[in-house]
């Protein structure tokens, strides 16, 4: 089952989801039994940025029927802070290949990271994610072809590593900007990222529809049935502390098949497939609507092994 | 200062765990999990449980992810779980019965540490945060050193709940059992009566934070067990946060739960147990 | 609970999605009760084009984690059908407003719908569904703000009665699109429509895990475990005959309430809030981030009076 | 031909009802509903069910639409559906115990009309398909019309299916119980017999297939009862279609399920019972 990508061989067709599994957390967790069942044949690095960034403020989680909303606000040490610190933190143990995710709000700040990416060895890929508003026009740079293809034109010289650029969901033509992105250079695409959503501070009325009678007593006093819960902690009535979030998970598993088909549609190079994938009868859905390698994201969090399982079913075929 | 947290590895498997008993407590129920071959959880750890069947559903198609409780005691090759129902995952946790199954990941997080420079240990709690205490207890009582206990309760109903430690003093909202007010009433008389201690709270988050401002105050070490809304309970999802003294976030979940309150500059309004 | 919308007044805020509800059918169905317990504030047609429609071939519905994905392909009888038949079997017991949804592939399209909806008295309102390709660019009409203004620009004098303009979701900005279909002169938007989204036959080891041992008996023979049912029904591998579909229900819920949100931000004109909303409290959650109305769509395959249900619950507060 | 269909009009309300028992009946279930109050559906009409606990959930997060059932018989205030568990929703029904809530939109659909013409009643049921045939001839015993009932099965588990109807003559396709072969083979053998005949059939697509070519190349009159994955069952998402003769699409929830084989060109390979 191993498959070669963008000039490396991988062990196996599953990778992780940038930002769904931090390798060097899990080790400290897991302790030597993580390296033993590493369960991805590449590992991605959260996106990292130019400047270190804290992240937004908590609450950053939301469930959904089916999924997750998150509000993360690609927290990470920054550029120096990443070569300096999860670097070494990674080197020795991890027994996979290395893919570095970057994002930048202009080209010369993705210009800047890709240059530092490719003078390290322990990277083996880049993946550009570009589901960032570019600092002049406000709009992601990745939801317009033209644009898109106008910056990876300027940054593709930067580094001679595979560069994987993992699209934006949130776009009309997912197959034209998977187009732009081989016609900028890319050596492959990475989709779906997550899905635009949003959650209100749930309504004590709501609370008590679905803790039951319960929570009534305990919820702070207020006569107003509409007024929500917490209302002092987030005024604005939104749940999370970043105002919106992404949608990822079972619930987004039918949008990111019809995409990835969209993007293979279009393109000649590699597609990465990902978006709700729980088990191996979703991974084997991307792998026949054409993806070359399949990711998976929220279902690690409910199974950090579960990348692992769907591997070997995939090798040995369903049981 | 404590020393080290003290922080056993979780496997990397989910395992698959039966249901040995699940009884209620006053407001609450102890979930019991055989788990005679699993690693011992250190006081203050807890570990993300789902129930093998029916999780994933419900009326509005919760729960979806595993759920984080801490482990209130490991006894005869069973963790214990203290649980209160507040929404779709406890609920499917509290209705589980002897034999069903239970998804486990853990034990996971940094733990308390044992009391430094024999100072004294005062354990607070309030509801159902008093879990962690429970087995922090039993550590200390291995070691042969005493505890306070002081544990702060909405009312009678739930002050049963305090029958999981041994010679626990109460507070209740409602005056309907011991103290008529709140628990950390009685850490400020504790503190007043002997301040050469080691506070261990877990609890709501406007519970936490008064305990956190006592024993800044007094200089006495602290350590507080937080809570978050967690996804993944192993570093991954970056889910779990509270803001720290030094204007980063701590993920409780890596971080902690268990964090030295000389790290925070307030206890975040999302950080505590459930109310 | 009475609203005033584009000069309309209703009776509550909450009306059906287009092409969820069939109210002659329902008549047909359900008789005389359905008049007196009419779930919604208004009537809005399924989509009406030009030319009569067949619609595309079965299979056309997919269940998914709460959710339904549907490939229906706007089948209606046409302008001229809807006008000569339609209308009359609407007209002397449809309690409530009729809002009809019109789609056109061009300006030109467009114009001949409005102009002919314009003259007929029964018709309160027009929905322009701009989920539609473009003859010209093949670009759907609605993801693009500037085709998008242009082209209402040009129909808006076509009709005198209110101009909804149901967006599509599958855009990279829809609050821009809400801007322009302001500008182009709409009365009111309304979204969100369905996401992109697909699925494929399902193979029989999957049926096998979902359905039990029961069936691995049952389905035809062949050796590949990988293989799909019905390969010979759909040989592409998907299931839906008409290739690709639109998601709703619930799994597109927390999607729609941001995108209600940022039109909401984006415009003055009212805004109808759907996707998803299945009990008071989520058309709540529209109402509250701005929506002016909420639609029902899939719940009312569900439930058929689940509108009205909510209509009370949202005058009465929750129980 | 056929008389006009006949209709019961249903309730837009979804209603609660009562599962008064649910048995095997060889490898299916019978279940029974309690709705004396409900409108008297007509021999091929069909309701939506869905479990009113539990729906929505399972590991693949559904059933989350209701199902379609052929109601299989009226009796004492109480409607029988003759379910097969093929996948999550069947398997929710089949596992209701008395007493548990059951939602129901119906009766939904056209039936099946009398014979006309003094013409002989053929019912030819294939599997799961049998259900809409007992209450058939439920209405024609009353209406003193005799009926030939033909059965086809896949193997003697499923003939006992059988035993909802009275008087079959039965095929399996193991040979293990009656005719070793296809259901329609005793068709054809039936027609050849007495051709002066109405022929009802529902059943896998097919079966029902080979019963309209049977019957057009006969001219003989033939009702069939379609399936179709549906979303609603009152005409509202146009879901359910097959294709008719026409060119157009029938919805089979409105436009049948029952459908004068005249209309159809062929039977939709999706537009059988499952099989
Ligand atoms: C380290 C740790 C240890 C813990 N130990 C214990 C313990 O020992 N015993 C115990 O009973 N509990 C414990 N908890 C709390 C427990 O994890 C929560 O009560 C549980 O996750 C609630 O899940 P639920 O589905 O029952 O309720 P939820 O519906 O998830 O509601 C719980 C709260 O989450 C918020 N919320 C509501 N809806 C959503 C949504 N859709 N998405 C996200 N948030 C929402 C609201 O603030 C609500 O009050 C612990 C938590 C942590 C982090
Ligand atoms: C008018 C009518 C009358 C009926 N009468 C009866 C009856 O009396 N007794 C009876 O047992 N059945 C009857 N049926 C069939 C019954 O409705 C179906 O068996 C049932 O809907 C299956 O649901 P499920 O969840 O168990 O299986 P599903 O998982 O829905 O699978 C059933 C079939 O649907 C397809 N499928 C699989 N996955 C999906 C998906 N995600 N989305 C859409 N389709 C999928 C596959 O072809 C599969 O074989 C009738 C159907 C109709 C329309
Ligand atoms: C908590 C969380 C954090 C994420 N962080 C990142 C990130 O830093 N960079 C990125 O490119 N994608 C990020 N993603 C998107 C995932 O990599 C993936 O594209 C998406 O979640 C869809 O896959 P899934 O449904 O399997 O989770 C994140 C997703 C989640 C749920
Ligand atoms: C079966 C089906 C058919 C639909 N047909 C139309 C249509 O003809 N025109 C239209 O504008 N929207 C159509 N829609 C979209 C709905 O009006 C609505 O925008 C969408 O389903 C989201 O709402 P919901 O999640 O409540 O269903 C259709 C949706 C479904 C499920
Ligand atoms: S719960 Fe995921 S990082 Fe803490
Ligand atoms: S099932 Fe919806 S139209 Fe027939």
């Amino acid at each position: 089952m191993s498959v070669e990508f963008c000039g490396m061989t991988l062990a196996h067709p599953v990778i992780n989801g940038s930002g769904t599994f931090d390798a060097i957390a899990a080790r400290g967790a897991f302790g030597e039994a993580l390296e033993r069942e590493f369960p991805f044949a590449a590992f991605v690095s959260k996106t990292i940025t130019l400047q270190a960034r804290v992240g937004n403020p908590p609450p950053r989680l939301w469930e959904v029927p089916a999924g997750l909303i998150n509000s993360i606000g690609l927290p990470n040490r920054g550029l120096e802070g990443y070569l300096a610190e999860d670097l070494p933190a990674l080197s020795g143990w991890l027994p996979v290949p290395l893919i570095t995710n970057v994002m930048g709000s202009s080209a010369a700040e993705i210009s800047q990271l890709l240059r530092a990416c490719d003078a390290r060895e322990e990277i083996a890929a880049i993946e550009l994610n570009v589901s960032c508003p570019n600092v002049h026009t406000g709009l992601d740079i990745g939801a317009d072809p033209r644009q898109l293809e106008a910056v990876l034109s300027e940054v593709r010289g930067d580094t001679h590593k595979p560069l994987i650029v993992k699209l934006t969901p949130n776009t009309a033509d997912v197959g034209a900007c998977a187009r732009a992105a081989q016609e900028g250079g890319a050596d492959a695409v990475s989709l779906i990222n997550t899905l635009r959503a949003m959650a209100l501070v749930p309504r004590r009325a709501e609370l008590r529809r679905v803790a039951g009678h319960q929570l009534e007593e305990r919820v702070a006093e207020g006569s107003d049935s509409r007024e929500r819960q917490a209302a002092t902690v987030n005024p604005s009535g939104r749940w999370l502390g970043g105002g919106t979030g992404g949608l990822s998970g079972a619930a987004i598993r039918t949008v990111a098949l019809a995409q990835v088909a969209a993007a293979v549609a279009s393109v000649e190079i590699p597609v990465i497939g990902m978006g709700g994938v729980q088990c191996e009868a979703h991974a084997q859905d991307l792998l026949d609507v054409g993806a070359k390698l399949v990711a998976v994201g929220t279902e690690s969090f409910r199974d950090p092994l579960v990348g692992g399982r769907i591997a070997r079913e995939l090798t040995a075929g369903p049981a | 200062m404590p020393a080290a947290c003290t922080r056993a590895l979780a496997s990397p498997h989910r395992r698959l765990l039966k249901v040995t008993a699940n009884e209620r407590l006053g407001a609450y129920s102890v979930l019991r999990v055989g788990d005679p071959d699993g690693p011992l959880p250190a006081p203050g750890q807890f570990a993300m449980l789902a129930a093998a069947e029916g999780w994933g559903g419900g009326e509005e198609g919760r729960p979806y992810l595993a759920r984080a409780f801490s482990v209130a005691r490991v006894r005869d090759g069973e963790a214990h779980y203290l649980l209160e129902d507040v929404g779709p995952g406890t609920r499917g946790l509290c209705a589980l019965a002897p034999g069903d199954g239970v998804l486990a990941l853990g034990p996971l997080g940094r733990g308390f540490s044992l009391p430094q420079e024999e100072r004294r240990a005062l354990l607070v709690g309030g509801g159902v945060g008093i879990a962690p205490l429970a087995i922090l207890q039993d550590a200390l009582t291995q070691t042969g050193s005493a505890s306070t206990v002081l544990l702060g309760f909405r009312d009678a109903a739930h002050a049963v709940g305090a029958r999981l430690l041994s010679g626990a003093i109460l507070a209740t909202d409602d005056g309907s059992v011991g103290h008529a007010g709140l628990v950390t009433e009685l850490l400020a008389a504790e503190l007043e009566r002997d301040g050469h201690a080691v506070v261990y709270a877990c609890g709501p988050a406007p519970m936490l934070e008064a305990v956190r401002a006592l024993c800044a105050a007094r200089v006495t070490p602290a350590e507080l067990a937080l809570e978050a809304g967690m996804a993944c309970g192993f570093g991954a999802c970056y889910g779990c946060v509270v803001p720290a003294r030094d204007g980063r976030y701590l993920r409780v979940c890596v971080d902690g739960p268990v964090i030295d309150a000389g790290e925070l500059d307030h206890v975040d309004a999302h950080a505590g147990a459930p109310t």
